[in-house]
């Protein structure tokens, strides 16, 4: 809409270009620098997997992340969900029995579960996310570690529970079917409609009868399912599930998915922003291998993420079209007061 | 008639529930005091350790209370502990000065301070953002300075002497002192909470937004450094793990203590000690009391989780919208 | 819908309001108020700003609830739960403050919170949905428009014509039009009135808020006027004399003068503050204007001609993108900064979000900017001197608070503007910018205004005085500048001969 | 909203009564001595049967109350603790955590709380140091020498094998952790005895160590050898990290022989080797997993603590505790090493499993009760804690 004047092969030329830019040119640059130092991404038999398992991992928190943060809610929740709802759901697989799609459903349904409770507390108090969902943190941080008195749980010789986790197909499914009822969910239905009109027009919204308060629990339970696959991921490829996060040791998840929504909501400008969350999942996962394959200390590599949110952050903010970014502009009008930036007033 | 009325009665409310978290704060002074004698603790030592503990969130947490008041979220500060801590360490170590120590501390967070506060300005970055990759980019940087001489740690010895609850005590009042002035006597406060209120309108009253905001994160920086030198004093042993405990409960102590997370005109400077305080003593209460029950410190953090939800929620009381908040 | 099942009667009672209260905190907006319209009707609601006629109107549609009193439609209770359920039950508004959303499409705001029709299984036909959107605009006559559109790419009169569409698409019995032309053009207006010539026709009814007492003769068959919350008196069509209404608008005799008594331009001969040729892209187009002391000037003209961003150029909150602004001494008024320095004070239009803290007190709000005046060295604040100079304005323009610890957003919308006097007014502001400073104040408030401005004008203080209410500017300004599309159209010399008529030509 | 005001001011007042119940009730009991755990880790396996141990058999059987505190990781973490102890009246420190131990014993000697070391020790100059303080019990444990021991011992056994392709994981030589380093170390020591292989050009003890603590890691390009080959190296625990699961996912592709771990090895591969012919030689505890592990032959080796290896240095502290502490001929505090149960097959592996359980310890009341007295010798002492209990 903003270049009319463009034809329209142009513009699907311009959209096809925008899109693939960064994780194509990201992975080329990163091809480079390992075949230069003699290594390669792909080194191994275990290297898609590992790729595939990482891209839906960040994939996943990362709409998460931005269901919730696009809206203006903060969720630092996340991490304890994906643990609590992988330990409730392992720790019934592991003494009921059961396979390794049991224990997915399992999780999902518990990570709904979490997700509708943490988004029940925040409209029940009516006190902002930020705050709430440090609560919830947490809350879910404490029961993980009770539940299990104390006790990771580990998944050792249980092969069956984690047949998933360790096949690409599978994994791709579980990619694409997110991304596919993410899609529809947010971008085709009813509710979706609903939830972006309260996103860039809340008390219009409200105003009108569209009733936000069920809309926020639905999108929190949504980004809860995201995050117990994400666990149930995590755990079953690993063996085990560290319940040692108490004092908030489950923050870490929401701001890996920092990075990767810029990214994706970037690329969502040229595109579609959940596509974009899977392309930037991809570019996250490119810097992993690459790390993995030229053996980057892991401060070193916290620094290179740091510099480049930092950077792509500053390019996002002095670019003139940085208005079309949701997410960035409501990060920025979160902490300040509100002025009617949700109408169409001048 | 009537109006006057119900503003006074607003007004009694809004008094009553701004003083929740001092009484929030005795409540929990009287049931640790109950507690205490049931289980026959030892109540100097207990006294004690509430000030070891709390003081040091206290400061950091007074002096990140000019940032909070701004409507402004820095998530670095124990990340910046950290880093502060470590190079006062080192300073110490190769000087054997405390006073250059902590000089070295403050000058540390400072600059830390200064460049999330700069970069944010310049760039016009969303403060939390830039805050979260700072955090990163701190706790590589402490990383190195831990590691630089081998080993996984930074010992510093000699300066037991240092640590005690009056010398903790002596610095907390000082800086409080300190902030409080700034805080609510002069220009500089006002024009903070006025830019927390309402920043277009503060803008429109020719306050500068970016001088307060980082005039802000050098008060901050100023705790964070003070923080940090307690923290290599108390420690003693600098590790990668050390002020882990100051970053988000920094966070939950003056929600805890009736900041509004907002910012604005009904930030509180006090919110900090108060709550930094009620946190500690909640903590050792559930520590008397569940110290025996297996999967206890997981027990004691549900509490501490529905007690911190119940405080704010009763905090807040008075400020519920018909839409969500955000 | 309820309009279906019913033949339509001429005369028919469609609505009724009795003993309807409605309190904001401490401000009382509605008194007992009670209304009857009938079938056929073109109900005009008229008041000034703050007299209640957008409080009942939009309790009638749903947007908020009455505190207490009763409302039949078609001769059931009617309590509807929000301004969509109003809607599908017959009874729909075309709300003041905008009620689009920029972020999402066209045909999404035009069918906001009704998207069931458009959808199976919970998806969303979003090709059914902008052929629907397309064809609601095309019946009422919007013909560049399309549904696909995002709304951000619209200018302001079509997302104007985007609400109307929304509304009159469900054709409700009632329909609330509210101060909705002054945003539109010729062409809106047009689109506009013609709905209203065929709710007319078709025995539904209308109810048409404006403060534009001509428009309003024009348009309407009755006329209910309102005054601080209440039903002061009902015109027929036949009674309609705009003197009488106007009396009844302002009510009492005015104790002293109202506006200035003389009809002399005067001003001293130094200018004060002089726009020279700025340029704000989109807003402002080469404008040049000087303000002398003593001087009032008036700035005129449609919401959205320029002159408000011009006002936040004067005092450097905006920067142009050609031009400058410098004052007497030759300092250029680069940012907000300079103009406090040189004691230049705003007050802006949007008050609430632009010129107060509304969660901070009256103390807070007023001391922030007179910091100077009572600061120890211009730094250190001392409780006593913070109150006495507080104190001082609160008592010199009798701030109606009960106490100055009393937060802002609890006072009266002329409160709330007098605590933003007294914060520019306290530290001795010598040019001031007063962006429609009688908005939403009732009028003894603005009564006060104006003498206070006529006392500041004679201190030799100058006064930009920009406002969208030509009564005002004719009865305030020395000189009054009108301006349109960003550009000044038309000058004029304070005299007792200036007509509205002749200024709107400028306008428009 | 005014009833949700209501119900959590109900709430609130509830959990206040509900907390000062509770603190009633549980002041009946007998009069118990109080001995606060400090831990590192709270969650890991071995962490679990050390307080198994302690909170399930030597509680029942002792006028004793354990007190655990939070997984501790730094240095102020840990003197937090202490003055929690402290406050609740523990008359005894017993440490796993090792952030800063001379910090920990200056904390309760100026207390006049006593202290003692479990499951490791305190080094030369740290013990010459802190010998003679009054409440300084001691430490019983496997000494560093011991670690680096282990590691080596286990390097060897491999070597023996005939194995030739190695991996190493190196657990927490990323945090710089004494034992894991030690470990690591002894590993590599034993690699380099062939004369064809050095690491960093070296293959002194000494200098092995100071690369590993200096650099945090073991670099495969530091490794020179015509006999073995290193193909990969890992370690920390970052499960939900990308890049670590790479790496992880690289060592195994690399394909070795054996991964010899420094320990947890079998939570970090176990999952990563199932299906492959990668072996793992472990440093861990007697877990179930273990058991799975070496009946279905992926841990080949095992070198193990058992749980009520820390009875020794309980019956130590109660003595202390009693008035009787137990002190060397020339009354310094205990230092006395304990080695390791190595287990190579699971018929062996059973034996040690079913030696020491919680119903029925090693160090069970009556083989305490042996030095719990008010005149146990150091000799007796001694001789306690340096008999070889391994099953046979």
């Amino acid at each position: 809409m903003n270049t009319p004047t463009l034809s329209k092969t142009k513009k699907t030329a311009r959209g096809i270009f925008g899109t693939l830019i960064i994780p194509v040119a990201v992975g080329l640059i990163l091809w480079i620098v390992c075949a230069a130092n003699g290594v390669s991404m792909f080194s191994n038999a275990q290297s898609l997997t590992i790729f595939v398992r990482g891209v839906a991992t960040v994939m996943l928190t990362t709409i998460a992340l931005a269901i919730n943060l696009n809206s203006g809610r903060f969720d630092f929740s996340l991490g304890s969900v994906a643990t609590l709802s992988a330990v409730i759901s392992a720790q019934i697989t592991l003494n009921a029995g059961g396979n390794a799609l049991t224990m997915l459903i399992l999780s999902i349904v518990f990570g709904i579960l979490l997700g509708a409770v943490s988004g029940g507390i925040y409209v029940l108090l009516r006190l902002p996310p930020i705050i709430t969902s440090l609560g919830v943190a947490l809350l879910y941080e404490g029961l993980a570690f009770t539940i299990t008195k104390g006790s990771n749980v580990s998944f050792y010789g249980k092969t069956d529970v984690s047949g998933i986790t360790t096949n690409v197909l599978y994994m791709l499914i579980i990619i694409a079917a997110v991304l596919l009822i993410t899609i529809v969910l947010f971008d085709r239905s009813r509710f979706g409609y609903r939830y972006k009109a309260l996103m860039a027009g809340q008390k219009v919204s409200v105003n009108t009868g569209i009733k936000e308060v069920s809309n926020a629990v639905v999108c929190y339970a949504f980004s809860g399912a995201l995050m117990s696959i994400v666990g149930y991921l995590t755990a079953t490829s690993v063996g085990i599930i560290s319940v040692d996060i108490l004092n908030f040791g489950s923050i870490g998840v929401m701001f890996s998915a920092f990075l990767p929504m810029f990214i994706g909501g970037f690329i969502g400008r040229y595109s579609n922003d959940k596509l974009g969350y899977l392309l930037a999942a991809i570019t996250m996962t490119f810097f992993s291998m690459t790390y993995s394959a030229l053996s980057v200390k892991s401060s070193t590599q916290s620094i290179i993420n740091a510099v480049l949110l930092v950077v792509f952050l500053i390019y996002l903010s002095n670019e003139k079209t940085v208005k079309d970014i949701a997410a960035l502009k409501h990060i920025r009008n979160l902490f300040k007061k509100k002025t009617d930036g949700e109408t169409n007033n001048d | 008639m009537d109006k006057v009325k119900t503003n006074e009665k607003f007004s009694k409310r809004q008094k009553l529930i701004s003083l929740t978290p001092i009484i929030g704060l005795v409540i929990l002074l009287i049931l640790y005091v109950v507690i205490g004698i049931i289980k026959d603790i030892n109540f100097k030592a207990g006294f004690e350790a509430i000030v070891n503990q709390s003081v040091i969130l206290a400061i950091v947490a007074t002096g990140a209370i000019f940032i909070f008041t701004l409507g402004s979220f820095d998530i670095s500060l124990g990340a910046s502990t950290l880093v502060s801590a470590c190079a006062g360490g080192l300073v110490y170590n190769a000087t054997g000065s405390v006073a250059l120590m902590l000089l070295t501390c403050v000058a540390a967070s400072l600059a830390a301070s200064l460049v999330s506060s700069v970069l944010g300005s310049i760039f016009n970055l969303p403060v939390f953002v830039t805050t979260v990759a700072m955090m990163s980019v701190l706790s590589a940087v402490s990383e190195m300075l831990i590691t630089g001489k081998g080993g996984n740690q930074i010992r510093i010895s000699g300066l037991s002497g240092l640590e005690n609850i009056w010398v903790k005590l002596i610095f907390l009042v000082i800086f409080t002192a300190i902030c409080v002035f700034v805080f609510e006597f002069t220009k500089v406060g006002r024009r903070q909470k006025a830019l927390g209120g309402n920043p277009v309108c503060a803008k429109l009253t020719g306050i500068s937004v970016k001088t307060y905001a980082i005039l802000a994160f050098i008060m901050a920086g100023v705790g964070i450094g003070l923080g940090g030198f307690l923290t290599a004093v108390r420690a003693s042993t600098i590790t990668s793990g050390t002020a882990s405990d100051i970053g988000m409960n920094i966070f939950i102590a003056i929600v805890f203590g009736g900041m509004p997370i907002s910012g604005g005109p009904r930030s509180r400077i006090y919110a900090a000690i108060i709550g930094s305080f009620s946190i500690r003593i909640l903590s050792q209460i559930l520590t008397m009391l569940l110290a025996a029950v297996p999967g206890a410190n997981g027990i004691a953090q549900i509490v501490r989780a529905i007690f911190f939800l119940a405080m704010v929620y009763l905090a807040s009381m008075n400020y519920r919208t018909k839409m969500l908040p955000r | 819908m309820v309009s279906s099942v019913r033949e339509r009667k001429n005369g028919e009672v469609l609505l009724t309001v009795s003993d309807m209260t409605k309190t904001f905190g401490p401000v009382t907006a509605l008194k007992n108020v009670g209304m009857t319209l009938k079938r056929g009707d073109v109900l005009g609601l008229i008041g000034e700003n703050g007299s209640g006629k957008s409080t009942v109107s939009s309790i009638i549609a749903g947007m908020q609830t009455a505190d207490s009193g009763n409302m039949t439609f078609l001769g059931e209770k009617w309590e509807p739960q929000s301004m969509l359920d109003a809607l599908e039950n017959g009874v729909g508004m075309i709300v003041q403050e905008s009620g689009t959303i920029a972020g999402v499409s066209v045909a999404e705001n035009i069918f906001l919170g009704e998207l069931s029709q458009f959808s199976k299984f919970g998806i969303v036909n979003r090709k059914n949905l902008n052929e629907a959107a397309n064809s609601v605009l095309r019946n009422i006559g919007v013909e560049n428009v399309t549904g696909e559109m995002p709304m951000a790419a619209l200018d302001f009169q079509a997302r104007k014509l985007i609400e109307i569409a929304k509304v009159v698409m469900k054709e409700p019995e009632i329909l609330i039009v509210d101060e909705t032309t002054t945003a539109l053009s010729q062409h809106g207006r047009e689109v506009l009135y013609k709905i209203i010539d065929r709710y007319r026709a078709e025995n539904r009814a209308v109810i048409f808020i404006s403060h534009d007492l001509d428009e309003i003769l024009e348009v309407c068959d009755t006329l209910t006027v309102l005054r601080d919350g209440n039903m002061i008196r009902t015109f027929e069509k036949s009674e309609f004399d705009a003197d009488d209404i106007r009396t009844s608008m302002i009510g009492r005799e005015m104790q002293g003068d109202y506006y200035r008594s003389d009809f002399v331009p005067t001003r001293e001969d130094e200018i004060a503050l002089k726009v020279d040729n700025v340029v704000v892209s989109g807003h402002v187009n080469g404008v040049s204007v000087e303000v002398h002391r003593g001087e009032i000037l008036g700035i005129g003209g449609l919401s959205h001609c320029g002159m408000h961003t011009l006002g936040k150029v004067m005092f450097g909150a905006v920067a142009p993108d050609s031009g400058k602004v410098v004052l007497s001494d030759g300092t250029e008024v680069k940012n907000e900064f300079v103009a406090m320095k040189k004691m230049l004070g705003y007050v802006s239009k949007d008050r609430d979000n632009e010129s107060l803290i509304l969660s901070a007190s009256v103390k807070d709000n007023i001391a922030v900017a007179g910091m100077e005046k009572y600061a120890v060295n211009n730094f250190i604040i001392l409780d006593g001197r913070e109150k006495k100079y507080v104190d001082g304005q609160i008592d010199s323009l009798s701030i109606k608070c009960s106490s100055r610890n009393q937060a802002v957003q609890t006072l009266s919308g002329g409160n709330k503007q007098k605590v933003v006097f007294g914060k520019w007014v306290g530290r001795g502001s010598e040019i001031l910018i007063l962006d429609c400073p009688t908005r939403g104040v009732d009028i003894g408030v603005k009564q006060a205004m104006y003498q206070l401005m006529v006392k500041l004008k004679g201190e030799g203080k100058s006064i930009v005085m920009i406002s969208e209410e030509l009564p005002e500017l004719i009865g305030m300004s020395d000189r009054l500048v009108i301006m349109k599309d960003g550009k000044v159209t038309k000058e004029f010399q304070r005299s007792k001969d200036l007509s509205d008529a002749e200024i709107i030509k400028y306008m428009i | 909203m005014k009833t949700l005001k209501k119900i959590v001011s109900v709430a609130v007042a509830l959990a206040l009564i509900a907390t000062a119940v509770l603190a009633l009730a549980s002041c009946g009991e007998a009069k118990k001595v109080k001995i606060g755990v400090i831990v590192a880790d709270a969650t890991g396996s071995e962490a679990l049967s050390f307080r198994n141990y302690y909170k399930e058999y030597i509680e029942q059987n002792y006028a004793v109350e354990f007190l655990y505190s939070d997984a501790l990781t730094d240095a102020e973490a840990e003197k937090a603790a202490i003055e929690n102890f402290i406050t609740s009246g523990c008359k005894a420190i017993i440490s796993l955590a090792s952030a800063d131990r001379p910090a920990q014993i200056e904390q309760c000697e100026k207390a006049g709380v006593y202290y003692a070391v479990a499951s490791g020790v305190l080094n030369d100059d740290e013990y010459a140091k802190y010998k003679d303080y009054k409440y300084y019990v001691g430490a019983i444990g496997p000494s560093l020498d011991v670690e680096y021991q282990t590691g080596y011992e286990m390097a060897k056994a491999q070597i023996a094998q005939g194995k030739t392709k190695f991996a190493i994981y190196g657990a927490g030589v990323g945090y710089r952790i004494d034992m894991h380093v030690q470990r690591t170390a002894g590993m590599l020591a034993a690699l380099c005895e062939d004369e064809s292989t050095t690491y960093g050009g070296v293959s002194i003890p000494g200098a092995i160590i100071g690369s590993l603590y200096t650099d945090g890691e073991v670099s495969l390009s530091k490794f020179q050898s015509s006999k073995y080959e290193l193909v990969g190296y890992h370690a920390l625990w970052n499960f939900g990290d990308a890049t670590w699961q790479a790496n992880l996912a690289s060592v195994v592709a690399a394909e070795p022989e054996v991964i010899l771990c420094a320990g947890t090895g079998l939570s970090v591969f176990g999952q990563a080797v199932s299906g492959t012919n990668v072996k793992i030689c472990d440093i861990d505890s007697f877990t179930s997993d273990y058991a799975t592990a070496m009946q279905n032959g992926t841990v080949t080796y095992l070198a193990g603590k058992y749980a009520s290896s820390i009875g020794p240095i309980f019956a130590a502290v109660l003595d202390a505790v009693n008035g009787h502490a137990v002190k060397t001929e020339a009354g310094e505090a205990l230092a006395l090493g304990q080695s390791y149960w190595v287990a190579t097959s699971y018929a062996q592996f059973e034996k040690f499993q079913s030696a020491d359980s919680v119903a029925n310890p090693i160090f069970n009341k009556t083989l305490l009760d042996t030095v719990v007295g008010d005149s146990i010798s150091y000799g007796t002492f001694k001789t306690f804690v340096e008999t070889d209990r391994t099953p046979a």
